[in-house]
This record gives C-alpha cells, structure tokens and sequence, in this order.
C-alpha cells in the first residue's frame, strides 16, 4: 500500500451525493415560463454566502450582465469557483474594495490573469492580501468537480495534480484503484449554489443552445442547485423542440432567463461578437490607482442602472457593430 | 547581427519539434505561433488542441484567449475541456508547450505563488491547464525567457509537475508511464533532459552562445549533453511564413 | 362486465400516480402508455426521460423501442444514456416504471436468469436500464400480471433492487438516501409497502377481486394496509383518451 | 468500514489506463482518406478473438452492414459488449449454430431481448447452452465502463448495482468513498478492440454527425481502440468546419470510414428511416426452427456478396421508400 496524500486545501462545499438528491429532489421541473430581469434573477437567486460559478471561459461566452449585478447589489461573503476566470474573477475582485469582501473563499485554477493580456492588479491585490480562502486545482480537475457532482456521485478520479503542490493545496485525496493498484485522485463533488451561464439562444422555459465550444457548461449547468441564463435571444419553445439534439441545457436544470444581447460583452460571443480589447486594456489599466478605479466602477456599473446602459457608455450599437464584423472577419467598418 | 529576434528562434525550433500528424496542447501566444509556423511548414495536419474546448481549427489569426472563437474557427470540433483533456489522460496528445514563472533542473514548474501561499508576495494565475498537460501529455516542451529569476535550484511552488525529484519519481506519484518533460527552448539554448539522471542538460546552444553563458543565467547546475550543437537559425521560408502569415501584426514575435 | 379490460384499468391507475411537473424514467409499452396518458389528462408538463437519451418528446405514438426515434420527437433534448442515467443518480428523476419475470415481498425484480446463471434454463435479457431505475429514480413502480409464478417468495436472481432484505437494507448497501420501491400495479390489486417491515401490502382491490384471490396469486404472504379501498376504475375521458389517442391500434391495450 | 463486495464475474478486457495509453500513443491522427468498403474495413480490422462492441441502441442506428460481414468473414471467439444490444445481439448469435462459435464472452446489460418485440428464440438457445461466457452489468454500469476507459482511469465510481445478483455477477468493486464514507461500485474501464458505428454524415477522414440521441457512442468512439463508422453519406470536410460544434466523433478516433446508406436497416435512422417490422418479425420466427433458420441466414447473408444485395433481396427502393415515409409521418405510399 502506497502512501497516499491528501490535500490540504479546504473544501468549501458538501460533496455528500445525498444532500444534493434532497436539494434536486424538491427543484421545479414544470415546463414554465422564466422570462426576469437580471436585476429580478439576482435578488431572487444569489443571496450573501452563496458559492457561485460563471460559465464560459473567462472573456468568452461570459454574464457580464449577471456580473455587474453582483456589484450593485452588494453581494457579500460569497465563494467562487474559479475555473479559468479571468474577466469575470476581475468582476468579482472589484466587490473586494475599501474593506468591503463580496469575495471571501475561491476554488483556483486560474485566477487573476487574462491570458496574454496579462495580469489584473486588483486581483493580484485582493489575492495577496490574505483576505481570501484559496483551494488549488488544476483546470481539469475543477472540470471534474463539476463532473462528479453531475454524476451524483462524492468523487471522480483523475490522474493529473500527483506528485506536486498543486495537489497539497487542493482538498483531493489520493486514493488506490482496486484493479490496478495505481495511484489516483479522487476528485471532490462541488455543486454550485448559483450559477451563471451566457448562451447564444434558449426558449423561455430554458433549453439552451450553445454554438461552439461548451467548456465546462454542459456540466455545470447540472451541477448548480440554482441556474440563471442569460441568453443572446429567446426563440419559440416549437424551434427548440424541432432539433432537440442541438439542446445543449435542459430547462429542469434552469431557474431564471433573462434575455441580454451582447451579453458577453466585452467578451467574445462565438459568432456573434468580438471582445473589446480596448476596453479590456482599460480596465487592467485603471486599477492600477485606486482612486481612478473607484472612479471607472462608479460610471460603468455603480451609477448605471443596468446592462444596457454599460452597452451605451462603452459605445453603444456603433461599438457592437465593430465589433460583430471583427467576430465575423469582415472589412471593420 | 542575425536578421532575426531571439522570439523568432525559440519559435522556429518549436515549430521544427512537431510532427506532421501528432496531436499538440497549447495555450495563446508563442506556443500557437509555433505549432502555426509548422502547420504552414513540414506539419500541415497537426492536430492542435485548445483545453477549453477547440480541436484542429484553421487559424485565422492568433488567438487571444484559449476559449475565443479563433480556436474553434472551422475547426474539426468544437467540443468540451473535459472532452479535450480526456483524450490527454487517454494518452491521445503528443505533445504541449508550457510556461510559468520559475522552473528547476528537474523540469518541474511554478505558475501558482512567489512566497507563502496564504498570504503571497506574488500571486500568478495558478495550474490552469498546465498541470494536466504537464501530467498527461506524452511530452511537455517549455518556451521561456532564460535568467537566473526563472531557472531556480528550488521553486517556491511546484504548480505542475516535470520530474518531481528525479528518476522514478514520476511513476511513484502515479502519473502516467512514460510521460515528462521534453525540451526546454530558451532565448539562449535548447535544453533537454539526461535520461538517467532526469535532469536539465543543455543540447544545442544559439548563434554567439557559450555554455558558460547559459550556466551563468541559471539558478542551479546544468548538465551537457554528450553532443551539444548548434542551434539552426531560422531557414528563410520560417522568417517568411512567421513573418507575413503567422504574426503579421508582430503580436508574439515584435518584441 | 365492466366495459374495460385490465390492462386499461392497470394504465389509468398508473397515469394517475404520476405528478405535474414531475420526471419519470420509462420504457416501452404499458409504462409509456400510462405516461402518455397522464400527460394528456392532468399532467401537461410530466417530463418523459428514455434510458436511451430522448427527453420530453411530444410522443407522436407508442415507441417500440427506449432507443427509436419516436423517443425524441419534438422533444426538449435528444442526448446520451449518461446524461439521463446522471439525472437519475443526481435526484432529478421522480418516477419510474419497471417490469420484471420475478418481484418478491420486497419489491425486488428478476429480469435476468431462471436456474443457475452460468447454464440457465431461461435466459432473459438481464437489467438493461432496470437496475440503474430502481437504484437512483425516487419512487419505482412495477405494472405487471399477478400469478403465482411472477410473485415468489425467493427470487432465481435478484436484477434490479426492492428493499433487499428489508428494512434499512438499501441504505446499507450504499443505495441512496430515501429511494425504493412505491407501488406495484397488476391485473388484480394495487399494493404498496409497509412503512416499517417494507413488505408488500394490499392497498387497492380492482373491482370484484377479493383480498384472498389476490393471496392466492402470490407467492408470499401479502400484508393488508390499514384501509383497503377500491381500485377507481377507469373514468370515461381517461378510456376514450387511452383508446383514441395514447393506444389506437392497441398495441398494448388490445390484449 | 463496512464489508465490501466485489463481482465475481470476469473481466474480458484490461481495464489498466497504461497499457492502453501506450496504444492510443501509436493509433494514427492525422488527416487522411479512410474511406474503403465494409468488407475491406473487416478483413483489415476485425480479427478472432477480438472484443467488440456496436454502437446504437440494438435496432436503431446500427451498423447492420458491418455486422452481416462478420458473419460471411466468419470471425470466431469473440467477445462483445452487450449494452442494450438487441437485433446486433441476434446477429452476432447467428454465428454460434452447428457447434461454431463466433461469440465466446459477453458482458450482458440487455441481450436476448428485442425490447417489446419480444425474445430471440436463437440467442436464447445460445445464451442457454453455456458455450458463452458472461458477465452481468446494469446498462449505465456498462456505458460508464466505456466513459472510464475514454476518461484513461481505471475505474469510475456508480450508485447502482449495489445490493443485487447483478453486482455479484459483475466484475464491479464495492469501495468505501474517501470523503463520505459511502460505498460505492467501482466500475472498471472497458476499452473495446474494435467498435462499430452508424451516423448520420461524416467527411472522408472521418469526423462524424449523429443527428439524435448519442447513445454511448460519444464515449464508445473515443475509448475503441480501432473503429468502423459507417454512413448514411460522406459529406465534405468543408461541410464539417463550417460548424464544428455538430462534429460528436473527431476523426483522431476513426480507422474506417465506409458509405452504406439505409446501413441502420432493418433498424430505425433517425430522420432518415424507420424500422422493417416485418422483417424483424420473419427473424424471430424464422430462428424457432434451425432449418429455416439456416435457409433464411444462407439467402439474406451467406449467399449475398453485400449490404446492397440483402437491402435489394428486402424490397430495395421501394421498400427504403416507405420506410422513409414512416419515419417522417407521412402517409405511406
């Protein structure tokens, strides 16, 4: 029998299959109608302490709009997961200011980056103050978190994160296969309390489409007790029952919808819209001085009464015109 | 003076290490640049995999992000992270290219923290993807700037792993057979790995590099290889192609 | 002479167990028809999960097959076993309906050998999607012939679980929390489980069948519940539905 | 720690994730033109003693084609995967009659059965004789036997099967979950040696469309060590990158790629064409007795050279017609 190494890390959530089942057991299945606000969906859903998850991939196919909302209202204590979060977990950093802590406990894979944008400040910031509980993953297992919970069962194994600190500091635990006598990672169930996920369409009960690559959102959306989807349009219920195999999310999973176009933004929308790298570049920038942060959080989302109002400061229709065509590698107009 | 940058080297003898018809994990930036360069090149069905979810795309430009629509755009699939990273635990992915913060004789990586991971003096992103590669890909290749805040005796991290602590260590932590550590391509050498010992040895050295050079830019002793030659520099067809096709705007290689 | 046969009064008594809003794991035959039925009578929104992967179709008739593609027309979602077998083990799923060649006082099935396994003297085709159904959906429910060769007191092989031994025994053997067992509908009688013992109880007589009859059908004693009532029997928009819409060509009601 | 069961039945494959790597290390990727006949496809492919399985659901998106050539290449020993198989069930069993053996081993979910067709007279007869070696699983035990093996761990943990003769049947493990303390079964990885699959669309290299209900065979395409698609058409490998997120099997996964429209029949394609009834009655019927069962196996497989023959020997166009017509709804001609 191999030693065997368990991490060290703390596990934010109950990875018990049979706490989930209850939870589940009790969620709405009816066919109903979710139609809300993302103002709605928030104050209704997201609650102070909750752990939460963002769908997509950082700066592509990302709820801004949730996001923002965040902000304003003021969540606090809340956990996160984060899986190759990089404009989103900046999002979430900015609660973290003047003594405030809207983030308090994170599951980190990939955090504080924006790939080759570089790093954020403030994240950086917010991380190395100590303020906030940290876990490590590498991004597959965080994946498998996801996927462990979906299955309903308290563990999958994987054969990644051995040997190195990245293990040591992650609640996994190494296990032995009982066929093979290798060494394994059980990987701990995380089901989300709310998650957020941007589509590019879904019918007003919640079958969602996604066109193009589903990252960890297949499963996530399983996995989360609760589920807001913001989506680029809703289409009729009779359209997405005319090709099921291209539903990606079924409604029993979805809790709200709340229909954003340019949701992402200043994300990537595969096949809808560009990022906004000036605008990403922007943000990085002014966080570098508090006082001009303070500031640019003011005008873009404190003094903003919603997302389209954000759409409108950032350049409005002329912006996301620009922005489809560089999406779509036509001549930028 | 050689009519190219040391950007442009460690990213034609990348592009050289692929072979037509493997199957590469890569992130954005010069990784991408190089398995592009040998798309366009020797290697015109490379598979190339993005970990969030983008297999084989015919690039249109370099991608800025993992997941951007770049990665998937005409693609053979536009699939999931796990989806991707099983076939790497699967043993499907030849090879990948990483990076990270610090890196030590045995290959082993630090993308996670500089000082204690409670409260640190640096925070960088973390594994990400990297680990998984790094425990999963057949062969993992590193590109890196080459100074002594980089190539240290100890990590203050191990995010993912190389050889661990030697020979057979690998295999005791329970990371897949014959896995490991590759190349690494610096702006001074190409460096692999003794294969008894596991440790870093230098292979080939750039134009104008001494090997004392190199050893005076790294944080801890390195081996040479029983034949160390020269680096090539970059064929004029490589210059071209990364010039003109792969990099036009000199996103990668203008530094 | 009641103007119904019993395979009609077994679907209409099915139907009306079933929920709105609720999800139900299904096969073919008289399960789908009784899901059918519900689903045009008063549960609109009963989400109908095939095994096979087809979610909520707008069935346009009786599928032969879990698999075909009548099991996803106009559904919600047409995707893979796993991710119906996932909702299963998550708790999503409310309901199924189950069949079997053997059910013991436990509500234990037999769907697989009569004689010893290696040489049977029947060979049926084994759990298929039974086990998962009767393992991980909240409520299983048996519709099948009541006759002493199908109601026994020890089961050639135990396929898909009851309450095992009895009382405590799912959850002894690692089963999920809560699960079991709910109701077995037959040709004669409706019957439940005891909440303490776990074993069989009479709960429903169909109309001009006596407690006895139904004891003399079955292999093991049977228990009574507290109050023994009538089965309803089919209701006059509940036969015309079933007859002109859910079964026409009476596949399954015809016999 | 409770006491724990493990199966008792065999385990045909090795579930081992190293030895199976170090194949998937040499399988070939890159993008070439695989098309070829079905014969070719087996003679090259499928050889004695190999482990099979077929992808579909028993009568519906099958690989009849392949399946027929098996028989006239007279393979022996095999083993197969019996995930809900039904009318394959009953084909590969026409191979073990006047004392040759085709099928050896059989991991049984579903076998024997044509669902509400009824039982297979023949694979009765074979399965009752003890010539074949099985081992029992619960379907999802078996579909999770395959993601395992695409996963490259040896085992993934379930809830089912727990408690039941099909447990003790199995080649499962009961272990205790290093988190909660529950048992679960283990369920070792299953990499078949050769697999079988019918889709809708796939270009010459292979990356394949299934335009319904997946099945396993997302899971069973990847985890096969080699692999047969056939088609229902080869479209072009533009036709495949315009929308990448159709693609459900990568060609990376494939060695054969053979066009063989109307190849589910006499199975139901979805959107394409339903099931022959008739003729999957005359099967049943036919195998009670051994004689006719002979004549009828000789005319529709031994004595025809292809699929294209035994689909002109059931009615040919005509008869696609109508089925067509049946599966889309439409009055019948």
């Amino acid at each position: 029998m191999p030693e065997l190494t368990s991490g060290l890390g703390p596990l934010f959530t109950d990875p018990d299959p049979d706490a989930a089942r209850a939870f589940f057991r009790e969620k709405p299945r009816a066919l109903i109608n979710k139609v809300m606000s993302v103002k709605d969906a928030v104050a209704k859903l997201i609650h102070d302490g909750d752990y939460l998850a963002s769908g997509g991939f950082g700066v592509n196919r990302i709820s801004t709009a949730v996001l923002h909302e965040i902000l304003r209202q003021r969540r606090r204590n809340l956990g996160f997961a984060g899986h190759t979060t990089t404009h989103d977990f900046e999002i979430m950093c900015a609660g973290n200011l003047d003594g405030e802590k809207l983030l308090a406990r994170v599951d980190a894979s990939y955090i504080v980056g924006l790939e080759a944008r570089g790093l954020s400040p403030h994240a950086r910031r917010v991380m190395q103050s100590g303020e906030v509980d940290v876990c490590e993953w590498s991004n597959y297992a965080l994946a498998c978190r996801f996927r462990a919970a979906v299955t309903g069962v308290p563990f999958v194994p994987i054969r990644s994160m051995l040997g190195t600190d990245t293990l040591k500091r992650s609640a996994g635990k190494e296990i032995v296969c009982p066929f093979t006598g290798k060494k394994l990672v059980a990987i701990p169930a995380l089901y989300p309390d709310v998650s957020f996920i941007h589509v590019h369409e879904c019918d007003a009960y919640g079958n969602c489409r996604i066109k193009g690559i589903t990252v960890a959102d297949v499963d996530l959306a399983r996995c989360s007790k609760r589920l807001i989807i913001t989506t680029e349009r809703i289409v009729s219920n009779e359209e997405i029952r005319n090709t099921p195999y291209w539903t990606t999310i079924p409604s029993f999973c979805v809790d709200a919808v709340c229909e954003v176009p340019y949701g992402s933004y200043p994300g990537n929308m595969p096949g809808e819209y560009f990022s906004d790298e000036a605008h990403l570049r922007e943000w990085l920038e002014v966080e570098k001085d508090l006082d001009a942060f303070r500031a640019f959080l003011k005008k873009y989302i404190y003094d903003v009464p919603d997302f389209d109002s954000y759409l409108r400061l950032c350049g409005g229709v002329e912006k996301m015109k620009q922005l489809r065509a560089k999406e779509l590698l036509l001549p930028s107009a | 003076m050689p009519d190219y940058n040391a950007m442009e080297l460690m990213i034609c003898i990348a592009a050289r290490l692929l072979e037509d018809g493997s199957t590469l994990g890569v992130g954005t930036g010069a990784p991408c640049a190089a398995a592009m360069l040998a798309q366009k090149t020797h290697a015109p069905s490379l598979f190339v995999a993005f970990e969030a979810g983008g297999l084989a795309p015919l690039l249109p430009s370099m991608p800025i992000s993992v997941g951007d629509s770049r990665t998937f755009y005409k693609g053979l699939m536009a699939t999931s992270m796990c989806d991707i990273m099983e076939a790497c635990q699967r043993g499907m992915v030849d090879y990948t290219f990483l990076g990270g913060a610090q890196i030590d004789m045995y290959g082993n990586l630090n993308s996670t923290v500089i000082g204690p991971h409670g409260k640190p003096a640096v925070r960088f992103p973390g594994s990400g993807g990297a680990n998984d590669f790094a425990s999963l890909c057949w062969r993992t290749m590193v590109l890196t700037q080459h100074d002594k805040r980089r190539f240290v005796a100890k990590l203050d991290f191990l995010t993912s792993p190389g050889f661990l602590t030697g020979p057979g260590a690998r295999e005791a932590a329970g990371l897949p057979k014959d896995t490991g550590p590759y190349k690494v391509i610096t702006d001074l050498a190409v460096m692999g790995f003794h294969a008894e010992s596991k440790r870093m040895q230098v292979e080939s050295l750039h134009p104008g590099v001494t090997f004392e050079q190199v050893q005076a830019n790294t944080g801890f002793e390195l081996l040479k290889a029983a034949r160390v030659t020269d680096s090539e520099p970059p064929r004029p067809n490589e210059l071209r192609i990364l010039r003109d096709e792969v990099d036009p705007y000199r996103y990668v290689i203008g530094r």
